[in-house]
């Protein structure tokens, strides 16, 4: 059971994912920016994700290859705001990309979060690399890696299984696919003959758990109780969240926004949990809502004013010089 | 005038009424969205396929294989590079089966930068397809080419890559679709275009019932596969292009013109084969040539094209022969100015054709 | 259970593919050809599934994806020896390739048998193109695949297994997974988790058999009731069948004898099964095999005699000029 | 004196001890085999992973972003063509995270033919590789440069291809690895080379108790990466080439010489960067320049060295410069007569030199 502090915790960090995706979404049809994609519908799972995990830049530390709709999970692990919005303003100051990727294409090396590739799935696979890494170094540290549900059909996704399940290398990987029931257009029905992800999981002999990711308590839960057993027992476990996709797809997708009620709003959903079980009141969440709005126009004029990366900086960071400094 | 993705529509659905087509398949193809370019919206034959790059071709090839007549789509050939040793075995089906088996497919992608698309939806594949043997290419510049270059694609019996401007596909032509030269604009987005709507179940909602009228009179106009076309004559440069890059040299001709620089510009259209009759010719002629793509220059297309030129034409080269292409660099920066310094502009267009029609020995 | 006359044309058809095995290995021995791969221990199953096929050229005839240990398969449905034989020699006459590719990378359009590819476990991923056109064709057509064991380690594999489930799309589709606990050097159980390949089919919601392989009678009672299923009720089905190596991977790997003994011989097992049902006679067995042994010898002069490819034909069928004759 | 083979398992076994390799993985590549051609027999931080060669790609990746050096190998270059999607990732991996993260592992596979290996064991790779930005290329035709590479190789911090020609793995060099030069052939097989069996179980017995005996003396013998070597000095040609047809070209150049023609003949190395500077002094002096390799025609690597070649030394080309690459097909036959049809003979060598040096305007 979560105690009052973690919950309030968890509510104001889902608050400023909330405000940064609509932050982001409204630079995305300004000029401000140009295409977004996020995880609005998503801040209930992926906050206590963030709040659960140990980022850091050693093998004690977990690692993250993300999915591109983790900025709740950035926001919970400690990031700013700010540095999201520079990425959406593509400004040289963007710490992720310094202005090269989209937004949600987080990279942070302090942290372990590798670089967020486009590229659905691959991610799967190229986890079990660090995850061997933390293997033979021993400890607690893991490696976490979230993805969609369409993307699931890609060939990484049981090669990740495979090879997390080498024996005698059995890998201390947590799979997270949050199964918001489409890819783009495309209904998760109409292209998976098996109604749950994690069926396939357990077809490599990896412990499965199915969650309501809109659930904070639920997701909270699994997700805890799925790091320790990854954590101590060094091997891998796959959560399937089902989750909300409150914006569409992303802002270029033929009609993005879902029908008022049609999904589960989880920020809603957990405001009015707290609310009945008097944790908060009504008029404080909307100030606190209000705050972080007002935090996210304030940030995206200090973006606006901080500098564009040079032309000729394409030609910056091709070939590394010096070895990269050891875990 | 139509648009691209019209003109591909177009184009297929004659395939699917008097080509054969069986299958146009591959991710968000089908309803209710038609491809994320529309360019598959209201065909009859086709449907959504699991993300899944490796299946979609794989799957494309054995429908091959079984005699029927695929149309494949990879959503961006940035998630194509996943694909290219099936992409190799399908150009080498029917040499290796000694002449037994052809892979009768057509795998359409859109390629190039120009929509702010970042790392990875502003890739060039036209450079790597091109070293796969056993496959031809086609790369339209204008919707009329795109629908004659799409019907060729579709009775060739051998396995084409459409490749399409991504930059170009709302781009209207100027020239007419043969058959349907009385279908004003609106009149042709009245029947073709899929009903928008504000969310994706109200689009769902409104193209379940909703039917293309497809206009009559459409013909198999062709655009052979392996047939250039030539913009505009000149006799002091030759420059081949090919995409969005043709409209971007097109205009830096007039101004070139201006400057008192006549220009023969060659669209390819056909990357394998190619037009080498047109090109040489051409060369020979202006004893000067400049290739324009935004592929990275290492083992470029435009290299084969410069290898030849210099092969066949070398007695009447008058300076150096030139490749214009985009910058040696792993991606295209989002931001604008890293996109603009990443990929040929109007002004490098410009300075390169000056370099090559001024240079004296 | 089989009948006698089903019992001897397996075994004779065993008896024959053996001999052919045994000729292509002393040809890349001996200056008659090149690299071998093949079947020897595969018999017993392989042949069941070649007499229980439907070979021909039409969507109501079955479609043959192999892996390259098939050629039992292809003598039971009544390969002319010759035709490997020439293979192995690189004549032009290869029916199968004219002289360009490998042994054991059979081709025969009449037959619906698609090109050999030596890229492992694509032909999980291509079988679903043809098995769509045969489930939109009705009838009973089936599409058989064959893989190794380690090969389904690629992604290909669970893709093929994806495809195969599409909602409403559900192909006619014979998985066959011959399981010799080898990829070249590398043991099955120092690179898989799971000890059945069969578990991962379950996890797409498969039926999955597991067999042994050298087993005639069991490989034919499982092969035709997965049969039955998959023609009539167009559904993929997978068998894994244990199976022998008894030449090891192939004439370039190190080592490839296995000891005597170290493996079940299929053929003689089931030879000795039916001398003890009464069917065969000892001497009958022998002077079968000897007979073939020397038609196989006489085959290959045959083909020594036969003409080679011209340099320049490399130029020929790189396109097809005229669309191929529709299935 | 020593094979490609174990010059490349010394360089990686100078790794392991010295240079901080921590995995030597692929299919096949630990014990009891030590890789199909024996690279890597006998290292301590070698092991077989699963069939996958996107598995295996990937997973390099993932403990290069971990701090760890990992050498992978795909067992065949002709089965690294689903991963060029992983490949690029890894190439873009320090240019998109702006520096953050360097993808530090190096990747081997053999290329080529010659070993009789028909459709799917003679492929080349170098021309789809090189045009994959952010990878340094490299590609020995003889063991010692294949230690100097593969050392160079593990102290780049990049991701590096380190191609093999596998026609010449076996191949014994005649330059001493410095640091061995008293070692025997026999005494070097006995220290590390695997005891062989009749059969697997017979190997695998043998060798889980044996262990290699590794030479002490090795150095960080470095060939720097980017640096071509001159094999011949010559002034009426310039043959660049590189993998197995460097000592086919050396042989010709000793029948060209014996004909009047000398050749100035240079074994690039390294592929990506290339020496551009000994390419372009050569080819200035001898205005003539023959580039020769196995892969396919179009969009080969040879002629993004003739494009440059031409660039830079147009005034200075006496003849139109020539590639002589493979045959523009879709395989290569298993037929000693097609695959000999395919790729460069010593004949061809020799009738393209010619050419080249004869042509007169
Ligand atoms: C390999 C690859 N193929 C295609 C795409 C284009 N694409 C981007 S997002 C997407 C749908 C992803 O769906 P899902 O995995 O369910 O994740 P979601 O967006 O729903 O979170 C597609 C097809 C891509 N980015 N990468
Ligand atoms: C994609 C690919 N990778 C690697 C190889 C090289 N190779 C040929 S056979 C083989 C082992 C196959 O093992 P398995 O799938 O168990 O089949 P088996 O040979 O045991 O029947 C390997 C690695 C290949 N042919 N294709
Ligand atoms: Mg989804
Ligand atoms: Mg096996």
């Amino acid at each position: 059971m979560l105690d009052s502090d973690t919950k309030l915790r968890i509510l104001r960090s889902m608050i400023t994912a909330r405000a940064l995706e609509e932050r982001l979404i409204m630079m995305s049809k300004s000029a401000d920016g140009f295409f977004w994609i996020g995880g609005p519908g998503e801040e209930a799972f992926n906050t206590c994700l963030g709040v659960l995990a140990r980022p850091g830049a050693t093998l004690d530390h977990d690692f993250f290859h993300f999915h591109y709709r983790n900025s709740a999970t950035m926001v919970a692990m400690g990031m700013d705001p700010l540095d999201a919005i520079r990425q959406m303003a593509v400004r040289v100051t963007d710490p992720f990309t310094g202005g090269r990727n989209f937004c949600g294409h987080y990279c942070r090396r302090q942290w372990n979060v590798v670089p967020v590739t486009s590229t659905i799935q691959t991610q799967s696979a190229v986890a079990t690399g660090t995850a061997r890494a933390q293997k033979r170094h021993g400890g607690t540290g893991i490696t976490i890696t979230t993805s969609g549900d369409a993307g699931t059909a890609e060939g990484d996704f049981t090669i990740g299984l495979n090879w997390s399940t080498q024996p005698g290398w059995e890998l201390p990987i947590l799979y997270i696919v949050t199964n918001n029931k489409y890819g783009i257009s495309t209904r998760y029905s109409e292209v998976h003959g098996h109604s749950r992800v994690a069926d396939i999981a357990a077809g490599f002999g990896i412990e499965s758990h199915v969650v309501d990711g809109n659930d904070v308590s639920a997701s909270y839960e699994v997700i805890a109780s799925a790091m320790q057993v990854v954590r101590n027992e060094r091997r891998p476990v796959l959560i399937e969240a089902f989750v909300s996709r409150l914006h569409g797809h992303s802002s270029s997708s033929g009609g993005n926004r879902v029908p008022e009620g049609a999904e589960v709003d989880p920020l809603s959903r957990y405001a009015e949990q707290l609310l009945g079980e008097g944790l908060i009141e009504s008029a404080q969440f909307d100030s606190w809502l209000d705050q972080e709005r007002q935090r996210m126009g304030d940030f995206l004029q200090q973006a606006k004013n901080e500098p564009h990366p040079a032309p000729e900086s394409i030609y910056d960071h091709i070939f590394a010089t010096t070895e990269p400094s050891k875990c | 005038m139509l648009t691209m993705a019209q003109a591909i529509r177009l184009a297929l659905h004659y395939g699917e009424e008097h080509l054969g087509v069986t299958d146009i398949f591959g991710e968000d193809v089908g309803p209710p969205l038609g491809g994320v370019f529309t360019a598959t919206q209201g065909l009859r034959t086709a449907w959504n396929s699991p993300l899944d790059e490796r299946g979609i071709i794989a799957h494309a090839l054995g429908l091959a294989l079984a005699g029927q007549k695929p149309v494949c789509e990879i959503q961006f050939c940035d998630y194509i590079f996943n694909t290219i040793d099936l992409l190799k075995l399908a150009g080498n089906t029917h040499w290796t089966s000694a002449g037994q088996y052809n892979a009768n497919m057509v795998c359409m992608t859109v390629v190039g930068a120009g929509i702010h698309g970042s790392v990875y939806h502003s890739h060039s594949f036209e450079s790597i397809m091109a070293h796969i043997p056993g496959w031809k290419i086609v790369l339209p510049s204008r919707p009329i080419d795109a629908y004659g270059l799409m019907i060729s694609a579709l009775k060739d019996p051998n396995p084409v890559m459409f490749l399409y401007p991504k930059a170009l596909i709302r781009t209207r032509g100027t020239e007419p679709l043969p058959g349907l030269e009385g279908l004003s604009e609106s009149d042709l987005k009245k029947r073709i275009d899929a009903p928008a709507g504000r969310t994706l179940n109200e689009v769902a909602k409104l193209r379940e019932t909703w039917q293309p009228q497809w206009p009559s009179g459409l013909t198999d106009y062709q655009v052979p596969i392996g047939q250039a076309r030539r913009v505009r004559s000149g006799d002091d440069l030759t420059i081949i292009s090919y995409a969005r890059h043709v409209p971007l040299a097109e205009l830096a001709c007039r101004e070139l013109a201006a400057e008192g620089i006549s220009v023969d510009l060659i669209d390819l259209r056909s990357l394998y084969p190619w037009d080498r009759e047109l090109v040489f010719e051409s060369v020979s002629r202006t004893g000067r040539a400049l290739v324009i793509n935004e592929d990275t220059p290492v083992c470029n297309f435009g290299e084969h094209i410069l290898r030849e030129i210099t092969e066949h034409c070398f007695y009447q080269l008058q300076a150096p022969p030139r490749l214009l292409a985009g910058a040696d660099v792993p991606g295209i920066g989002l931001n604008p100015r890293l996109e603009n310094a990443s990929v040929p502009q109007q002004s490098d267009i410009l300075n390169a054709a000056r370099t090559v029609a001024q240079t004296v020995a």
